[in-house]
């Protein structure tokens, strides 16, 4: 067996939930709620892998001195993921508003039948 | 002048679209000029690049706010970057003609500042020389495409473009995946410093992150089981786009692909990913070339047909040898060539027509002479006949298939290739040989921009020697590791 | 252990549960609800593993906002989802 | 019975993969200091960049390349929502006006919502947070607003000029600091002009920081609020 952190195992649960969700449901908005969780889930095992035990945030005033601050870079990071991805979602959002527009039904198995 | 001032290969394109906006608020029909006009700038900027890399044959490194490489974020502008940053911004600013006389679905302005972040996009992704930053430019790449493929705006466009962003998406987490292992072995995001640090990895951290990260991009490389929207996004895409889509977008996922495997080829495990990549690779051009046997959508076949040369390419990328990645690179510029020959005449095709299947190819001799010859002379290319362009190169990947070991490999291309004859053939002789039509007038610029490519097309067949020495220069350029990390002024940080 | 540590086997462990009821729950508000709230849980993660940056700009961006368009395109579409059919993974078929 | 076979094999998949990814991860351990480049960061950034937050720092200064992408992957949301969702003719179909509580509470909440974005933003390099956090919590307020009143709009046209013309500007900064300083993005506010070095923690330090951060709170309010629009708006045939 191997032994990760809780908040690994939350973060890879949380990304395999996800992928669940686009590899096996049929509603094309469903399958964004699981890209979301997934994306979710990627931001949190970028963060915990930049934490450092018994360290603050690295802000570096009040006596926060350099040898007492987890990593910011996997913290920028994932500010910058987490704005790509609410941008990859809205865009796919209205994908899917198109979509319903035109067959009228958001099951992607229906569509396909719909197209002929 | 100073070589900073390379930076503004992506400032341009990016202020250009900011300003778009402003310019619509004007007056509307200024758009497309000016989209015209910043796709020549870019032109004159990238064949100032080439001319100062090629010419001084050192790479030019562009340092974000004055921070040396592993601190900052670099840019990093060597023979390879330089050919193909010329390449995407010729391509764009045929692509941008195009768009003029094609897109006549609103809005316009939206559409021309899409167009320009997909520009920026793949330049960025072929320029820069950080993990992160390579990224975020595939996510530009990634999420202009989805929108300028659902640009239309019909039930086919909104279905490929689903599905284009949810296999785009799982590419991206996955890829984050593999940076987040990464950068927890190294501490480090810059391509140079993860070179010199790859062989400390721990060796299934660094297998599990590799994979992931080639996993991640093969979305945008379009390899085999992770390219099922590539077909319906080039068929459903307005015409302009698809050019771009072939010509270069694809490249730069490929090129993006090819730099991390050769960065990390100290990696213990190295050798596995890339009989992966092979066996991947060659499973592409097999499956996309009898797929494009059954297509009755010229601009389907020729999608498929795209698929499997980038499959090829691929393929010669993950042999793991110097004269595979020249062949490799070479390939790339003449499938970049024919492609964008092909997806015009037959977007143009497309327009005239209002279809693209093969009953409107029917005696398409008679009705576009000047296009039916261009498509032509792309087919013939794109087979492989010898003194067309793509032979040289095709023979190149061949024989250093065999030189590197894979003749299981190349036999199946060989055998592909075949296919492939056999559908071109049959566009060719439905245009010449079929049906009969009133002759339709065709636009003297756009004619006159498919015969340069055909120039071109021809000048690399009768001389192939020039490019290739271009090509491998290129080449050398992915492949010498040694000499990318030596080109990085990396500071020393940390012990 | 001390309480201290349990807390966080405690969000986690709401987190996964809202994760797999959000997959799960047929009515696509209720779901959309549920993806929020993972993304509420993981900022309050975030904001333990010393990420206030990060932990406001999940809870601003990736909770409100990006619930609030799900519930709009909801509102757009249809509210529920159909009856499950065989042959998954609609996107790799050519 | 099928779908629960086939259920049943997917998730067996992805616990393979998810074991793959663990594996690989427990080589990579929890809470140790794996720093490299990170330690120079926190070591040098009150001197390199006079912002107090690291993570600012890194993200507008250090790493000011990413952030210039990652707004333009907002534009292009917010440009290619626009066009997905453009229609010849587009109205709101709200029905039910918002409850009394809603609308008074809008109306007065506002304006504070709108300086509480602003403060976000502006304080950036001192406290957690920042432009897009900011910008989010302007785009809350329209939100409110469109919630509260069925037939609010934000005036589109300004709001795309405002979107294109911030943009712009923060481009401009970049190439300021190709002129000044002779590199693309360089923070030229802090590094020749040394305004504020006397000053580190309070507002006016930091360098370009606060400006950035203002362009980027701005940009990300108009594109979020430009999005919400676009979503809440339908086709009306005449």
């Amino acid at each position: 067996m191997i032994h990760i952190s809780v908040y690994y195992f939350g973060a890879i649960s949380l990304i395999l939930i996800g992928l669940y969700a686009v590899l096996v449901k049929k509603n094309v908005l469903k399958m964004l709620i699981g890209l979301s969780i997934m994306e979710t889930g990627v931001n949190l095992l970028l963060i915990s892998v930049g934490y450092i035990s018994g360290r603050s945030a690295p802000i570096l005033s009040e006596g926060v001195t350099p040898g007492r601050a987890v990593d910011p870079i996997p913290q920028a990071l994932v500010l910058t993921a987490i704005v790509i991805g609410v941008a990859t979602t809205a865009m796919a959002l209205s994908v899917a508003i198109i979509l319903y527009e035109k067959y009228n039904t958001l099951n992607v198995e229906e569509m396909r039948r719909l197209r002929g | 002048m100073n070589g900073q001032y390379a930076a503004l290969i992506i400032a341009l394109p990016l202020i250009s679209a900011f300003f778009i906006p402003v310019i619509k608020a004007a007056s509307k029909k200024a758009v497309m000029p000016f989209l015209l006009l910043v796709t020549l700038l870019q032109v004159v900027v990238a064949g100032w690049l080439f001319k100062e890399v090629y010419t001084s044959g050192k790479p030019i490194i562009v340092m974000a706010g004055k921070w040396q490489p592993p601190i900052g974020i670099d840019l990093y502008i060597g023979h390879f970057a330089a050919l193909f940053l010329l390449i995407i911004a010729v391509i764009s600013f045929f692509t941008a003609y195009f768009s003029m006389k094609s897109i006549k679905v609103e809005p316009v302005d939206k559409y021309a500042m899409l167009f320009l972040l997909l520009m920026l996009g793949a330049t960025g992704m072929i320029a820069t020389g950080d993990i992160f930053n390579l990224f975020v430019f595939m996510e530009i790449t990634a999420i202009t495409a989805y929108a300028l493929t659902a640009y239309n705006k019909t039930g086919e466009a909104a279905e490929a473009s689903m599905k284009y962003m949810i296999l785009g998406g799982i590419g991206s987490s996955f890829f984050l995946i593999g940076i987040a292992l990464i950068y927890g072995a190294t501490g480090t995001l810059n391509m140079a410093q993860l070179a010199q640090l790859a062989g400390n990895i721990n060796p299934t951290v660094a297998q599990v992150g590799l994979a992931l990260l080639v996993f991640g991009l093969a979305v945008e490389a379009e390899l085999f089981p992770l390219n099922a929207w590539a077909p319906d996004a080039y068929q459903a895409a307005p015409h302009p786009v698809t050019v771009m889509f072939s010509a270069f977008v694809v490249k730069a996922g490929l090129y993006a692909m090819a730099r991390i495997l050769y960065l990390m080829q100290d990696v213990g495990s190295w050798h596995s990913v890339l009989r992966l990549l092979v066996i991947m690779a060659t499973l592409t051009v097999v499956v996309a070339e009898f797929s494009a046997l059954r297509q009755n959508d010229v601009k389907r076949m020729i999608a498929y047909s795209s698929i499997s040369q980038v499959g090829m390419i691929a393929f010669a990328i993950a042999l793991g040898t110097q004269s595979g990645i020249d062949a490799g690179v070479f390939h790339m510029v003449n499938h970049a060539v024919v492609k964008a020959l092909l997806f015009i005449g037959v977007g143009y095709v497309g327009m005239k027509l209002g279809g693209t299947t093969l009953e409107d190819f029917e005696g398409l001799g008679r009705k576009m002479p000047l296009t039916a010859f261009a498509i032509t002379v792309g087919s013939l290319s794109a087979v492989g006949i010898p003194l067309f362009n793509i032979f040289w190169s095709k023979i190149r990947i061949l024989l250093a298939g065999v030189a590197a070991g894979y003749a299981w490999g190349v036999a199946l291309i060989l055998g592909a290739s075949v296919v492939e004859a056999v559908y071109y053939i049959r566009l060719i002789h439905r245009m010449w040989f079929g049906g009969s039509g009133e002759r339709v007038s065709e636009s003297l610029v756009l004619g006159a921009i498919m015969l340069f490519l055909v120039a071109v097309i021809l000048v690399i067949g009768f001389y192939p020697n020039y490019i290739w020495g271009i090509a491998q220069k290129a080449g050398a350029d992915i492949f010498d590791v040694g000499r990318y990390i030596s080109n990085v002024p990396l500071l020393e940080v940390g012990a | 252990m001390n309480c201290v540590s349990c807390i966080e086997y405690i969000i986690v462990a709401i987190m996964i549960a809202s994760a797999i009821l959000a997959v799960e729950w047929r009515d696509l508000l209720a779901a959309a609800v549920g993806m929020a709230a993972v993304s509420l849980f993981a900022s309050i993660l975030f904001f333990m593993l010393q990420a206030p940056d990060v932990a406001m700009t999940e809870a601003a961006i990736g909770a409100a906002l990006s619930g609030a368009i799900f519930i709009f395109a909801i509102k757009r579409t249809r509210r529920f989802e159909t009856e499950e059919e065989e042959k998954p993974g609609w996107w790799v078929r050519w | 019975m099928v779908s629960l076979l086939k259920r049943s094999l997917a998730i067996i998949t992805l616990l393979i993969i998810g074991y793959w990814v663990a594996q690989a991860f427990a080589g990579v351990p929890f809470g140790q200091d794996k720093m490299l480049v990170g330690k120079y960061y926190l070591e040098n950034v009150v001197n390199q960049t006079g912002s107090v937050n690291a993570v600012t720092a890194v993200v507008v200064n250090y790493r000011g390349f990413d952030t210039l992408g990652e707004v333009t992957v907002l534009f292009i949301a917010s440009t290619g929502v626009g066009a997905l969702l453009w229609r010849r003719k587009k109205e709101r179909t709200a029905r039910t006006e918002g409850s009394i509580v809603l609308k008074t509470g809008t109306r007065y909440l506002f304006p504070f919502i709108l300086v509480f974005g602003a403060y976000i933003f502006i304080h950036g390099h001192l406290t957690p947070g920042g432009g897009f956090p900011g910008g989010a919590t302007i785009a809350t307020g329209f939100l409110l607003l469109y919630m509260a009143f069925i037939v609010y709009e934000i005036p589109h046209k300004s709001f795309e000029v405002t979107e294109g013309l911030v943009g712009m500007s923060y481009v401009i900064v970049g190439l300021i600091g190709l002129a000044i300083g002779g590199y693309f993005l360089y923070d030229w506010i802090w590094q020749t002009w040394h305004v504020g070095t006397t000053n580190i923690g309070r507002l006016l330090s930091g360098g370009f920081i606060p400006v950035i951060y203002t362009i980027i709170g701005l940009k990300v309010g108009t594109e979020l609020s430009g999005i919400i629009d676009n979503m809440l708006k339908e086709e009306v045939r005449e």
